[in-house]
């Protein structure tokens, strides 16, 4: 990537506001609080402001009226998220933000309205099966964590053929423990690219990144995995 | 065995946001000329038996009492020809 | 189609009008006359009869409400008290809260999901209106028997409404209530409230000053929302072109998305000082909005009627005039800040349109096409409607209701008996966990929320650096309130209170939303005015100002209203949220204090309710002084470090409040019923002024002197241990049996 | 004017929750004989110029991009003859 005029160094984390956005703030404090330096970058945006990478945030994008994601995919500043993910930027999709990269063909398969058709909001237990992308590494395969789940369609899908190879290349990140909260295929709760770069989580680790406000500080990981391999890139 | 389609939309004078929302994204899409979108559901019932006048009525009272919200959504309800194609599939 | 014009009605003064279809009086109507001069004209006629119906000029209820003003205590934390859309509130640090709840009752029986989804926006737009970003909400609900075939129509749809708009908007919800009871069978209550926050310099008021100011109508476009009313208008007196009246939804279809961007766009404008005067358009739309907006200023406004931009070109002047279309504000800019103001509303996508004008003199005057339509002195529109004294007399079957007392019925004796009467109470519907609800809620978004439910209060962290923080309760007991509407009252006032104080944050407000049959009844009458009474001595009492609120009334179906129904919410602030008290038992060997006196107290009682299906009697007393302590004990057991839980007691007594902090915190407690003590009143008596507290060993001695040196009864009665709720002498119930009866209940209603 | 009707369904192997929880609550409110039920999306849009293939064309690329994700669901795009009665209200 070339430099950028603003980059002050590593650890910019650009999180994207699109309308309808509801946990950029959310976002941006985990990255503060995990020690990156958090940018926001507007929908409209033909520019990533030269951040090291870029978190698509929860939400509900245009209202996910149509299909969640279906539209926030369109808005200029995907066109260049995406060029940039194929280039390998770090890029993590929370939520609406994993429905957007789905949508985008940044990952494969989609996500769907749960099996119990609500809205779910609660303290999942997940497993994090892959600790070798850009945003778990600083986890341990296996390791158990919680935070908060809360969508609506958030039924990981995928045909069979696609899931067995997700399966084969280690290519899901996490996994749900202690119950299926939405019918996810395989209880999916996270899968990534092959360069492992690109990362679409359903739970939100932003909302479990002070004792205070979440149910633990589990989420941190998440950020804090991406700001240690930006030191040592 | 016999497809029945029911259409359930919202009435015309009930604001419809997710119509709006893809009306609004279309031009951003570069597609002009669309003047209206207005989004419903479509339900597909396999009737197990053949579907008489008195099958359709039942269907319409299905309709009415769970398939569409008549407060707000106008439905039809109307036998499909099977489709050759996914009859084959 | 002729349009009626001023100069038409000055004209054409016996012209007949439509006035008693749109629900005016006859004296009303000739009133209307004798303010104008003249006859009105359709479009004057829509605005009177709309902003003097009950719902927008509290007509029956004014008297009344006064109370709330000339009883109120002093407060130095109000900063804007009641008569603006919501009270504004110090909480310190420079910053400014301000909160309402309001109903959206009836609209919710009728479409449960929109009905409920349009009353958590329309209370949104409240709380922006006055400056303030909205960050969480709450829903006081209630519904009729839970096995009724209609409340799982009410009842989930009203749910998947709340949590439709709020989680889109990116509100949490922190709290909220829900009862089943027959009595709201046709009339369900749903109530909503918001909590916004701002800093002092932003409080913005709804008034239009500086003459040639702008006023401009922005978000969504009007439709023919909610004009049942203004159609026959259109039709009688105006036909349209092909002589039908067109067809116009009696529903309001929310548009959270248009909400959300609504507020985001606003609190740009404000940010930059775009922002002279705001109003919310919410009952009554533009006739509100333009009356109140323009009475509330110094000078007048003139509106082009034909520049509102319209969903559906066939409305006529005076159904835009009353259109309820959701999603929409109105303000005032000086004409230099046009530009900008538009542009940000470019940035969110929001239709914004200049519709008018403040002008020099003191008139509203409407204009449609040139031509004017409306000519009015605004504040007769706006604050000028009829003042009802409506007949009130306490209902002769009161004192049966009261002689009937609860004392009477037969009560469980014996371990076995008391684990039974235990385990039905817990898994009642009105007692069960209400995660079923509650879990379609987001309650975590915008990161603030310190506590939410099923804790007794929601809090909020408003300040990340220095941790400042307000916490909300809502409360109310219908079933008290039938007993004793006045002491009803001041129990969910009671009960309010105590669920802030609960978290460890001190009250100092409050808002209310009063749920009643019809004004036109003496007996629901009556039983509003005790409540008002009731609760405004309470305020009083407590030292917390009622600041704004919302009457519903007409809860009625036929003769039968709903239980007289306050619902009171009260709000506290908090100087560092680390500091939060939770309900959860989670360290082992803690030991249980319950604070405040037990009484044979089961008038109205929760168990009266479950185990006989009976409501008679005095419901329990209040002492509200007695609160007033329990409420400082708490705060500084919290601020001292001394508590490491507490819950307070409510309806279903002991028992409810052990099963629900065991289960929180997923540990068993042993208790032990005091000598001298009747089990049964021990576990089951609603008796106010208590709370349970969990206190390390370490602070027992400071704990115990604090009460004592306060003169606050505090008696150890357990000790937070092992996995089972175990009632020393009398029954032993294991915690995965507990939960089971606890959670079970509302899935198998309702899943 | 004329309307282009869009239909969006689910694949026929992708599990549609929605059309399920219909179909088990048809039995419940008495009515038999549904063997299944399959819930979808109905776009109805207006065009301003007359709908001739190079029009069908571009709303099917809409309907592609947009208003299908063809992942997991299937469409159909049709001109709808306007309804005499729609049109005269
Ligand atoms: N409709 C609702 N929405 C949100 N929270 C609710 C709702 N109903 C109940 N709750 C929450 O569940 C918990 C238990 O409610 P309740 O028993 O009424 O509390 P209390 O007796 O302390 O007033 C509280 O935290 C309350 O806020
Ligand atoms: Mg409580």
């Amino acid at each position: 990537m070339t430099a950028h005029p603003e980059a002050s160094g590593l650890g910019r984390i650009g999180v994207v506001t699109f309308p309808g956005s509801l946990d950029d703030g959310d976002a941006r404090r985990a990255v503060r609080l995990a020690g990156g330096e958090p940018v926001a970058l507007w929908h409209r945006d033909a520019d990533l402001r030269g951040v090291d990478a870029v978190i698509l945030p929860g939400g509900f994008s245009y209202g996910d009226y149509l299909r969640c994601g279906a539209i926030a995919r369109f808005s200029p500043v995907m066109g260049k998220v995406s060029e940039a993910a194929r280039e390998g930027l770090p890029v993590l999709g929370i939520c609406n933000g994993f429905q957007i990269l789905c949508e985008s063909h940044l990952l494969p398969g989609a996500l769907t309205r749960n099996d119990h058709l609500h809205f779910v909001c609660r303290d999942q237990r997940l497993r994090i099966e892959n600790a070798a992308t850009a945003w778990t590494a600083d986890y341990v395969p296996g390791e158990a964590i919680t935070v908060p789940l809360k969508n609506g369609e958030g039924g990981y899908i995928a045909d069979e053929a696609t899931l067995d190879a997700l399966e084969a290349e280690g290519r899901v990140v996490a996994r749900y423990l202690g119950g299926n909260p939405n019918g996810s295929r395989r209880d999916i709760a996270g899968v990534t690219n092959e360069a492992g770069n690109v990362v679409g989580l359903m739970p939100h680790p932003e909302h479990a990144v002070e004792s205070l406000t979440g149910p633990t500080t589990d989420g941190l990981g998440f950020f804090t995995s991406v700001l240690k391999k930006l030191v040592t890139a | 065995m016999a497809r029945v389609v029911v259409d359930v939309m919202l009435k015309p004078e009930i604001l419809d946001p997710q119509g709006q929302a893809v009306q609004r994204a279309l031009p951003r899409l570069g597609y002009e000329g669309i003047t209206e979108v207005r989004q419903g559901k479509r339900f597909e019932l396999e009737v197990a038996e053949p579907v008489d006048d008195a099958a359709l009525a039942r269907v319409r009272e299905m309709a009415d009492a769970l398939l569409a919200n008549t407060v707000i959504e106008d439905y039809t309800v109307r036998v499909e020809e099977p489709d050759p194609a996914q009859a084959a599939a | 189609m002729s349009l009626d014009t001023v100069k038409n009605a000055e004209q054409t003064p016996e012209a007949e009008q439509p006035w008693a279809e749109l629900g005016l009086k006859q004296d009303e109507y000739a009133r209307v006359r004798e303010l104008l001069g003249r006859r009105p004209t359709g479009a004057e006629l829509a605005m009177y009869s709309v902003m003097w119906s009950e719902h927008c000029s509290y007509k029956s209820s004014k008297i009344h409400l006064k109370q709330f003003g000339e009883k109120a205590p002093h407060s130095d934390a109000l900063l804007v008290g009641i008569g603006e859309q919501a009270g504004v509130v110090d909480v310190g640090e420079g910053y400014a809260v301000t909160f309402k709840v309001e109903s959206h009752n009836h609209p919710s029986y009728v479409e449960p999901h929109q009905g409920a989804a349009t009353g958590i926006g329309g209370i949104v737009r409240d709380i922006i209106a006055m400056g303030a970003r909205p960050v969480a909400v709450m829903d006081p609900l209630r519904f009729g028997a839970p096995d009724h075939p209609d409340t799982r129509r009410v009842l989930p749809g009203v749910v998947a409404g709340i949590g439709g708009y709020g989680n889109c908007l990116g509100l949490p919800n922190i709290g909220g209530e829900v009862v089943f009871d027959a009595c709201y069978q046709g009339n369900p209550l749903v109530n909503a409230l918001c909590v916004g926050v701002m800093k002092h310099e932003d409080i913005h008021l709804a008034k239009a000053a500086g003459a040639g100011n702008k006023v401009v109508l922005y978000g969504a476009r009007t439709g023919g929302d909610g004009i049942g009313g203004a159609s026959i208008l259109a039709s009688e007196t105006f036909e349209s072109a092909d002589g039908k009246p067109a067809k116009r939804p009696a529903v309001q279809v929310g548009d959270p998305f248009e909400e959300k961007r609504l507020i985001e766009c606003t609190l740009e404008l404000f940010g930059e000082g775009l922002v002279t005067g705001i109003q919310d358009l919410g009952a009554a739309g533009l006739s509100c909005a333009t009356s109140e907006l323009a009475s509330n200023g110094s000078g007048g406004m003139r509106v082009e009627l034909d520049t509102v931009p319209l969903r559906d070109p066939s409305l006529s002047p005076e159904e835009i005039l009353m259109s309820e279309s959701q999603e929409r504000m109105c303000a005032v800019v000086e004409p230099g800040d046009v530009e900008r103001f538009l542009e940000i509303c470019e940035r969110w996508e929001v239709t914004a349109t200049v519709i008018g004008e403040v002008t020099e003199g003191d008139r509203l005057e409407i204009f449609w096409h040139g031509e004017q339509i409306v000519d009015v002195e605004p504040g007769t529109v706006a604050h000028e409607g009829p003042v009802y004294e409506r007949p009130y007399a306490r209902p002769e079957w009161q004192d049966a209701l009261q002689a009937d007392d609860a004392s009477r019925l037969p009560r469980p004796a014996g371990g076995e008996e008391l684990r039974a009467a235990a385990l039905a109470l817990v898994s009642s519907p009105n007692q069960a966990d209400a995660s079923w609800i509650t879990d379609q809620y987001d309650r975590y978004v915008l990161g603030g929320t310190v506590l939410a439910q099923p804790e007794d209060g929601g809090m909020i962290r408003i300040d990340e650096e220095s941790g400042l923080g307000v916490a909300l309760a809502t409360d109310g007991n219908g079933r008290y309130a039938k007993l004793d509407p006045y002491r009803g009252a001041q129990l969910a006032l009671a009960e309010s209170y105590r669920n802030v104080a609960t978290t460890g944050a001190k009250p100092l407000a409050v808002t209310d939303c009063l749920n009643f049959g019809s004004p036109e009844d003496p007996a629901a009458m009556w039983q509003f005015a005790e409540a008002c009474r009731g609760l405004a001595d309470g305020c009083r009492a407590l030292g917390t100002p009622v600041t704004g609120g919302n009457v519903s009334l007409y809860n009625q179906t036929g003769e039968a209203a709903i239980h007289p129904t306050p619902v009171v919410g009260v709000l506290g602030v908090i100087d560092d949220v680390a500091r939060r008290t939770p309900m959860a038992f989670a360290e082992e060997g803690h030991l249980i204090y319950l604070l405040g006196e037990t009484r044979d107290e089961l008038g109205g009682s929760a168990w009266a309710q479950v185990a006989h299906g009976h409501l008679g009697g005095l419901p329990p007393e209040v002492d509200l002084e007695r609160e007033k302590l329990l409420g400082e004990i708490l705060v500084s057991a919290s601020r001292d470090g001394m508590a490491d839980a507490a819950h307070d007691l409510s309806d279903g007594g002991l028992i409810q409040a052990l099963t629900e902090s065991c289960l929180r915190g997923g540990k068993g407690a042993r208790i032990v019923v005091p000598d001298g003590v009747d089990p049964f009143v021990f576990l089951f008596s609603e008796s106010q002024g208590r709370a349970l507290v969990a206190i390390p060993r370490s602070e027992e001695v400071r704990f115990n002197d604090m009460c004592a040196a306060r003169g606050m009864p505090a008696a150890r009665i357990g000790v937070v241990d092992g996995e089972e709720l175990e009632v020393q002498g009398q029954f032993t119930l294991p915690l995965d049996e507990l939960r089971t009866a606890h959670t079970a209940t509302l899935p198998a209603l309702f899943g």
